[in-house]
Parts: C-alpha cells; structure tokens; sequence
C-alpha cells in the first residue's frame, strides 16, 4: 500500500511481502510531527509508526486525515491507529483506547512578534486566540477567552499564518510545531510565557481493541529499549521527547 | 379488414369520440374529413393503440384487439402511420430511418432490411437521398420518406393525419402522387385530408366526423355532390 | 516566489492533478447513470418514483456539497467498506446526479412528443424506443449542459481534500502547511484547476461544434419566388 | 440520535444560522455590486475594460471556489486587515460576482435594442437610459437567475468554515469534533441548510409570481374575425 | 429648417449612404420612399444620431451639428422619433412613458409633464389608458403612445420610420390619422412609409431613394403620376 491512497483498512489487507498492513492516521499539516515534503508524507509521528509496524511485523501505512474528524475516522474502520499527536484528555478517553503515551511536549502561546500586550495566559481574557479544530489547545482558549473571540482552524500552521494578518491575538498550538514554525521562518511570530501545560501524546486505537493496545504498547517498549526512539527523536528535535522536560 | 365499434374516447372531462362506428374493407382507401377538433386524430390514434380508448371495440381482420392482452407492439407494426409533421428520426440518415423498424422490431437482418429499403425508396422517388440526414431534406421530400419508412414494416393498412397539410403548397404534389399510387397497388388506407382533388380522385369513400361521431359517408362523387347535412355542407363549403 | 514553489512541486501536483482527474471522471461516470436513473424517475408515471426522484434532487440542491461530502463519508462506511478513493468518487456522483438528472430530464422532454409516437407506431416498445430514437436525441442535446456540469464537478472534486484525500487541493493544503506559503501554494493550486478546466472546455467546444456542423443548415434551400402584394 | 443532537445543539447552531444568513446577504449584495460592474466592462465598448472582465470570470469559474477562498483569505492579508467576517464575505463576494456578472450581462442584451435607441432618441444619456429603461427590465428578467445563484451563494458559504469562520458548517465541524456523532452532526447541519433554501425559494418563487401577474396577459384581446380560405 | 450634405456612412465595407443631400423646410412634410435597404431607416437615424455619419454635414436651423462637440443629447431631444416596433418602456405605464423624457432629461417637474402629457394623450386619443401598461394596448395604440412620447419633448421636427407597418391593417387607419392631424398643425416631418395615401394626401414632397442615393423627388401628385427614372417606376409598381 502506498501513503497516498488509504487502503481498505482494518488491517486486514495483506501488503508487501505478505505482512498484513499497519494503518495509522495523522493530520499530516503539522509539521515536524506530520507532514509533506516533496509529497512523501513524513515527520515524527511517521517514522515512530514506521519503527512500531515493523517490530509488530507488519507492514506501515501512513494516511492522512483531517484532524477534526481523525477519531471518527478511526471509529469508520478507514484506519486501524491514530498516531497524530493526540493529547491524551478524559474526553477523548471515552472515545477511544491510548496506548502508553509516545512523547510529552506543551501547549504554548504565541504571538505575533512585537506584541507586547500578551505576556502570559492571563493577559489572553478577551483576546482572539486561533487553535485547530477538536484540540486539546481549543478547551485552554475556551478556558482563557471568551468563547466568540475562538477561531477554529484546521491546521495549526494555517492559525500560525494568521497571527501577522491582524485576525488572531494569538494561538495556542504544540510548543515544538511552533517553534519550528518560527525557526523556519514560517512568520514573525515569537512564543510567550510558559507552557500552560505538559502533554502526554499517545497513539489511539478504536474502543474495545485491547489486543491492539498491547501489541503496540510491547512494540513502544521494544523501540524506546533498542534505541530506535531515541534515534528518531534526536533525528527530529535533538533530544529525546518522551522523557519529562 | 377493419371493425370499429361504438368507440368512445375522453381525455378527462372532454369526451372526444363518441361512440364511432366504422367499417374498412381491404383495399379500400377511405377519406376522414371533419372540422378541426372533431375527432379524426384522435380516432386515428385509438386505431393503432397510440391513444387506449375507453369502451367499444376494434377488431382487425376479425380478431378483437384487447389492448391489454393483445401484444401492441406487433400489431402497431402492421398498421403503418404517417403524421402530419413526418416525425422523422433526425439523428440517423434516410436510409436508418427506414431501417430501424424492421432490424430493431421485426429482427430482419440488416442486409435484407436495406434492399427492402432501397427498393421503397426508390418507390418514393427518394433513392438519391438514403445516405442524407433528414435536416437536408424538404417537407415533401421527409414526408416521402416517412411514408417509405412506414411501408418499410410491411403493413396491412396505412394510417395518415393530414400528411399534407404542413407543406408548402409547391410540394404538396409530390406526396399526393406518392399516396394515389399506394392506393393503386391495392394498400388499405385511412387518410385524413382536406385535399379534395385526392379524395374525389383516389377515394373509394368518405367519411364526414363531426363533434366526435360519424355524421355521414358515402362515394366521394355523391358525398362531395350532395351531401345530406347541414354541417356537411357547411363544412364542405369553408373548405373549398 | 510562485516560480520556484511551481517548480519544485509540480511533480507532486502533476501526480495530484492525475488523481483530480480520475476522481472527477469516475465521479461523473457515475453521476450520468444515477442522473439518467431519477431522470427517468421524474418522467415516469409512478407517483411513487416521481417522489423519490423529487426528494432527492431537493435535498442534494438543498445542501451544500461539502455537508454532503462528510455524511456520505462517514456515513456509508457504517454500510460498507471502501476505500477513501471510492467515498470521496460516490459522494461526489450521489451529488452531481442529481444537477445531471435534471439536465437529462430537460433534455428529454425537449425532444419532440412526434419522436415517440413514430416510434411506437412502428411497433417500437417504449425502453426500445427510448434507448434508440429518444435517448441518443437527447444526450446530444445535453451536451452544453454537460459540459458545464463537469467543469462544475471537476471543481467542486476539491472539497474531498477535507476527508482527507490527496487530490490538487488536499496535496496543495498539504504543501502549504510545510513549506508555510500559503498563498503562493494555493495559487500554483488554482493555476493548475484553471489548465484542466481550459483544456476541458476546448474538447467540449470542439465536441460542440462538431455536432452542430454534423447537423444539416437549419433549413433546406428553397426557390422563394418572390410574391409582390 | 439526530433528535437528541438537535435539540442540545440549536441554540448554537441557530446563532451560527444567523451568522450564515449575515454573510451570504452580505456577499451576495457585494457580488450583485461586483456583477453589474464586471457586466457592463463586458458590454462596454472599451477593448481593456472587455478583456478585464473575461479574464476575471474566466479566473473565477475556472478555479474551486475553495482556492479562491483561501486565496482571498490571505492575499487580502497582505493589503488591508480585514476581519474573518470580512475576508469571508469579500471572498464570496468576488467569486459570486462573477457569475452574477454573467446574469446581469445576459439579462441587459436580452433586452431589445430598440429601448436604448427610444431613449436616446428622447434625448437620454446613454447612464441615463440605463439607469431608468434598460437596467429595471434586466433585473427583472434576472430575478430567476439571480434567485438560484443566491442559493448557490448560501450553499457554497459554508466553505468559509474552512478559513475559520464559525459559520453553521464550522460549528458544525466543531460539534462534531467534540461530540464525535458525526453523521447525526452533519445531517443536523444540513436541515439547517434545507430549511433556509426552502424559506428562501418560497420567498423568491412568489416574487416570480408577483411580477409575472404584474405583466399584461402576454397579448391584448383583439377582435378576430375568422377568414375562410 | 433641415440641410443635409453630401452624407455618407458605411457599415463595415458596406457603404449604406453614399452622398445624401437633402433640405427640409419649416412645416414641410417629406415622405422618404424606397426599396428595402436603400438606406431609408439609415438616413433617418443619422439625422438624430443614432448613428454617426462619416463624412458630409447636417445643419439643423442653421446650426451646423458636430456630433462630437454638440450636446448630442439635447438635440436629440429637439428631433423626435416614432419608430416601427413603438419601443414603449413596458415597465412604465403610459403615462409615465410620456412623461419619462420630460422629466428626466429636460427636468420638467412632475405636474406640469403631466399635464402636458394628458393633453397630448388627448390629442392622439390615448386619454383612457394612461394608467394601462403597454403590454395591454393593440399595436395601433402603443404607436399612438409612442407618438405621444415623442411629442412631449416639444421637438422640432418628427422622424417616423415605417410606423405602420408593424400593425393590423385594420389599426393603420388610426395611426396616420394622428400624424395627419399633425402635419396640419404645421409640424416638420419626415416619414419613411409604404401608405400611399397617407403620401398623397398629406405630404408636401416624396422623396426616393435608391441604393443609398436620393434618386428623384418632387410634389406628390407629379411624384406618382409621373416617375423619371425606370427604378422609381419599377418601385412605385411593386408596392401599389
Ligand atoms: N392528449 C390530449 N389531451 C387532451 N385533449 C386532447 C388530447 N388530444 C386531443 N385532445 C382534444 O380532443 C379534441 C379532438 O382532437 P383531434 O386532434 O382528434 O381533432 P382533429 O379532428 O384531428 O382536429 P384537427 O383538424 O385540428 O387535427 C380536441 O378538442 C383536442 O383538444
Ligand atoms: N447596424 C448595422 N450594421 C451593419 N449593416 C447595417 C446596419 N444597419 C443597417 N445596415 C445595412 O444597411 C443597409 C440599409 O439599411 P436600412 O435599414 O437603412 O434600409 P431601409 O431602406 O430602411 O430598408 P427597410 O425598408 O428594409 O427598412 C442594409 O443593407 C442593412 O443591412
Ligand atoms: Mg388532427
Ligand atoms: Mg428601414
């Protein structure tokens, strides 16, 4: 199966080699965690799917998918795990299985760069604030602003480009996504304060598949044990991730 | 040949035929002649089933017509219909057009089909034209054409509603010569018209509807000469 | 700059673009059989078809495609397994059926009333009749309609890119959100639904053509002699 | 349950119905402005103004409605601040504008050339014959056309979602987010949608109906007296 | 009153009017005769300016008129015009037809083109159907309207190409007199039409023209009693 077309999923369909397939879902507009470059899908989240299907035996497919509807999607069979950067939350929690989390990272403001009204959270009340859809970043902005000053989009890089527009105050959005976003040069946008919090990401898969859980959370250990996390970590952010800051 | 028996036909509140009772013998070529909206269409229509009529009854050759057991799709093939406006099939040349019935409704493989078509064009005078999209041709001319198209399925009786009388006045001739010399192979026909010349001339009969029944008939000579109702003449005298 | 972002992506985008194109042609396909299937709904004489035939068509016209788009989605996948490709195409054809429906059925009520009763005079069953002397009329008729239809369908093919397919548009969303220009990324996007469409439109037009000057001078050459009153 | 969704979520969705009501009148009364400008360089004598106004509808319809949204969304950026409300509504605005163009130009050469020959001969301006003769027929023969583009003008705002507006579809996309019932979700979205087309051709058929019985009977009674051949 | 000079204007390759040179005095009623493109409709739109002439002079009491200097506008409105198909505003009622020009070009107020606009409705007997739309009126009474209209311009001279040749014969009779009861009242007219009568009786000159050329003119009675080229006799044979 290729990254570009989703497959019947479920696991079912036999790939290369005859290995059953891996199918993992992410937004793939997160960048470095997902992403484009030269239409290979890539990042962070890829690569760990990579190292986890491989130890499982099975054979990785990476698709894409708009993070608003990346649960449902899941819930629809048309993959068989989320590995898209998804915040563990009590909410999402009812909705589907986490596996152990695959890294910790926080949820960060940023503004636009010579801002100098916003320097901590609490200077956000009454501000308008851009986060992506259905993210655990859009419950902080509910709690930090009035809930008509919230702008929804579906991309937090699409929400980091619309900070210099004058339409946002600020976002709210992954403290690595956006601080690659400013070192690449994305925008002149600069991040304030301190996280609001530490987040543990994991990977879900649909209610009730224990086994899945299991089998991935032995391939986590495997990979974090081996080195190969490590590896791919340093190779993304020069350090390792999954390790509490 | 043909028995029709007290049909009546309405379309909603409006009863169009009345109760009419006609007889045609084979070979006998009848001439239909009313006012506008007196019912000559639509009897026309009801006779190869195009219109149900509502009572009454039609038997052809001596067998009753049920349109609803009979297979009218056959027997609408043996009675061939030529319309006032050709009605010819614009997306397929003369030749297909005379074709298409017989390869498509009757099964005759297309080799033989085509012989019998040339041979009919040729009988209308129309045999230059069979590669000629209708678009092409003039009014008499289509109208040749859909006459051929018609005996093309070999008929028993040929059904025409005033195949005259969109043309312009110059090619009306040509259809008519079409039409007596049918009638002089012995071909049954029902022809609605106003042509008088042809009725007088080619005629065996004619038939006079008026408000949807059959007001009076007879020889075309004694009918045109001395008609017997007051709306009979009347009528004859408009048209003249 | 546009340049560079046109020509370091577009063996990407042409990739994408072939994909826009097969979508757009499989949705259509489809959506010319289900148009032709409520068309016929609509024509029929069953009170019953003509109801099913009319809601459909008002509820696909009364809603936004995207809408659409998402509850086939998700919606069909309770039904049945398929693949995103064949989501996103159904969902599409589901949609424009209905606008080709309603081309068809105009289409063939256009078509003179006289066709059908030559027909069936000749002993032509009604489907016969259809398929042979009223249908091929009527398509040909349809064709500027059509043609419209499918440029509309080609681009109204980018909403699948929020079920997260990888057409033109879900390739160029993308992009843009990697090498963060926006802009200039959805430009080189919209260049290229602009080439298909221009291209598509000069087949239509010449297909346009060809049938017309197949067809005769609307009038046969006739001696005038003409009349002083 | 749908039911049960509907009625937790109308208060919110009835607020972001109002939002959709308020953008779409407010695009759509500055594509009617954009329309008769881009309608009459088309009809105008002047070559630049001609070519101008091909060019932009042929931009406009050659390329999803999509791009152009997300286009406008950020080139406009650059120029002016404009609010979401705003660049959503400028957005519409432009890509209704030019279909509305092509209404409005098609609607004002219907008109016969003798009314502008009539009122230049009376000594009108050529603005001025326009403004009084020309252009109160063309809007009229365009209520139709005009009709249905405003109701593909409300479907196709909902793609405003997508730049971030919290129109009836966003709010929808972010209901279904949080609730995950996404089919029940959409298709609450999509009532919503139904219901506010059905109002809205409801109000536009009865304005057809109005004016049509504003109209004469087509021709005046007049003694006929019939003429035997 | 009228001076036309040497006119010529051209569609395209096609030069329509090749040198007219005509003059129309104060009160004089000219009928314009003519064969179906000899560039009648022509002429007299080059005389309000419907269409601009490429070379030759129009003078207009005296006053020659540049067309690209002159407040074209105002002149127009000093040259009324009846055209064939009548070109009634169908969005305005009758009145508001006749009051539409006053108003809004010359800025009449409201009551007193109103009232000049029942007068002249009067005159062309139009009175009872100021409030109707055109769309009610027969063809013979949108005419008098629209001569109306003209005429609540208060113009100088009146042009009327063919005004009743769009109409029922039985509406002509109406409409020439409404422009008969006008030339008596010493109005200037030049009037392209095919009612020989109406020539006769009411105009002071006939004028043919002939391939874009005014061939001959003279006093009606003379004019058709006693044509000199063979073209005006064929002409005058052709329509009579
Ligand atoms: N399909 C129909 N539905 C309703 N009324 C019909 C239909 N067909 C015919 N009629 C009516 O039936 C009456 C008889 O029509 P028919 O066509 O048989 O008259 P006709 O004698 O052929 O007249 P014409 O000389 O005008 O052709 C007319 O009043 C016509 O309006
Ligand atoms: N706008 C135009 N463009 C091109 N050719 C034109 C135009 N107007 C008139 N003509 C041509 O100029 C010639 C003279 O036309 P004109 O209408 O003046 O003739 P006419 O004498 O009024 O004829 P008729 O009796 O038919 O009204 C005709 O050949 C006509 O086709
Ligand atoms: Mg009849
Ligand atoms: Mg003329």
């Amino acid at each position: 199966g290729s990254q570009e077309s989703a497959p019947a999923a479920g696991g079912q369909a036999s790939g290369e080699g005859g290995k059953k397939d891996f199918t993992y879902a992410m937004s793939g507009v997160y960048k470095p965690f997902s992403f484009k470059e030269n239409g290979q899908l890539t990042g962070f989240d890829v690569e760990i799917g990579q190292a986890l299907a491989e130890k499982m035996g099975m054979n990785a497919v990476p698709i894409t998918n708009p993070f608003e509807t990346i649960i449902p999607g899941l819930d629809a069979k048309k993959y068989d795990a989320v590995i898209g950067s998804l915040t563990v939350t009590p909410e999402r929690q009812k909705a589907v299985l986490f596996t152990n989390p695959y890294y910790r990272s926080g949820s960060q403001i940023f503004v636009q760069e010579g801002n100098t009204s916003i320097k901590s959270k609490e200077d956000l009340k009454g501000k308008k604030i851009g986060v992506v859809k259905a993210s655990n970043y859009l419950d902080w902005a509910k709690k930090l602003t009035d809930e008509d000053k919230i702008t929804q989009y579906d991309s937090d890089i699409t929400a980091l480009l619309d900070l210099p527009t004058g339409r946002l105050d600020a976002v709210i959005t992954d403290q690595v996504v956006g601080l690659r976003f400013i070192k690449e040069g994305g925008g002149k946008v600069i991040d304030v304060g301190e996280p609001l919090s530490f987040d543990e990401q994991a990977i879900a898969v649909r209610l009730g598949d224990q086994e899945a859980v299991e089998r991935i959370n032995k391939a986590l250990d495997e990979i974090v044990k081996d080195g190969t996390y490590e590896k791919i970590s340093q190779k993304w952010f020069g350090r390792n991730i999954l390790q509490k800051q | 040949m043909i028995e029709v028996k007290q049909l009546v036909k309405s379309f909603g509140p409006l009863t169009v035929l009345k109760g009419v009772t006609l007889t045609v013998e084979e070979k006998e070529v009848v001439v239909l002649l009313g006012a506008s909206g007196s019912g000559k269409s639509t009897l026309l229509r009801c006779l190869n089933f195009l219109e149900f009529y509502d009572s009454g009854e039609i038997r052809i050759g001596g067998q009753q017509i049920d349109p609803h057991k009979t297979n009218l799709n056959q027997f609408r093939a043996e009675v061939g219909m030529v319309f006032q406006h050709f009605n010819l099939f614009p997306h397929k040349t003369v030749l297909e057009n005379v074709i298409e019935a017989p390869v498509h409704v009757k099964g005759t493989n297309a080799a033989e089909a085509k012989q019998l078509a040339y041979e009919l064009l040729k009988k209308v005078n129309m045999q230059d034209k069979a590669d000629v999209y209708p678009d092409m041709l003039s009014g008499g001319q289509k109208q040749r054409v859909a006459i051929a198209r018609a005996l093309a399925m070999k008929p028993k009786i040929m059904l025409f509603d005033e195949p005259t009388s969109a043309l312009d006045p110059e090619l009306v001739g040509e259809v008519l010569q079409v039409m007596k010399q049918l009638a002089k192979e012995g071909m049954t026909m029902i022809v609605v018209t106003h042509e008088m010349g042809f009725a007088r001339e080619v005629a065996d009969r004619a038939v006079f509807m008026h408000d949807g029944q059959i007001l009076e008939q007879g020889p075309p000579r004694e009918f045109f000469e001395n008609p017997q109702h007051d709306r009979t003449k009347q009528f004859l005298g408009s048209i003249r | 700059m546009i340049i560079d972002i046109f020509l370091s992506s577009y063996p990407l985008f042409l990739k994408a673009t072939w994909l826009t194109v097969q979508l757009t042609a499989v949705a259509l396909m489809l959506g010319c059989v289900v148009g032709l299937v409520i068309a016929f709904f609509r024509i029929s004489d069953s009170k019953v078809l003509n109801y099913i035939a009319h809601v459909y068509i008002t509820v696909i016209r009364g809603t936004p495609l995207i809408v659409q788009i998402c509850i086939l989605y998700f919606g069909l996948a309770n039904m049945v397994t398929l693949s995103q490709f064949w989501a996103g195409a159904i969902a599409l054809a589901v949609h424009n059926g209905a606008y080709i429906a309603e081309i068809f059925r105009g289409a063939i009520q256009s078509i003179d009333r006289g066709q059908m009763e030559a027909s069936r005079s000749l002993g032509m069953s009604y489907p016969l009749a259809m398929r042979r002397i009223i249908l091929p009329q009527a398509f040909r008729r349809a064709i500027p309609s059509l043609g419209n239809q499918f440029i509309i369908g080609l681009k109204d093919s980018s909403l699948v890119a929020y079920v997260g397919m990888q057409d033109l548009w879900g390739t160029g969303l993308g992009e843009a959100a990697s090498n963060y220009k926006q802009l200039e990324t959805y430009m080189v996007v919209g260049l290229y639904y602009l080439v298909l469409i221009m291209i598509f439109s000069y087949f239509v037009n010449k297909l346009e053509a060809r049938l017309a000057k197949g067809k005769a001078p609307t009038k046969p050459a006739k001696d005038n002699t003409s009349v002083a009153a």
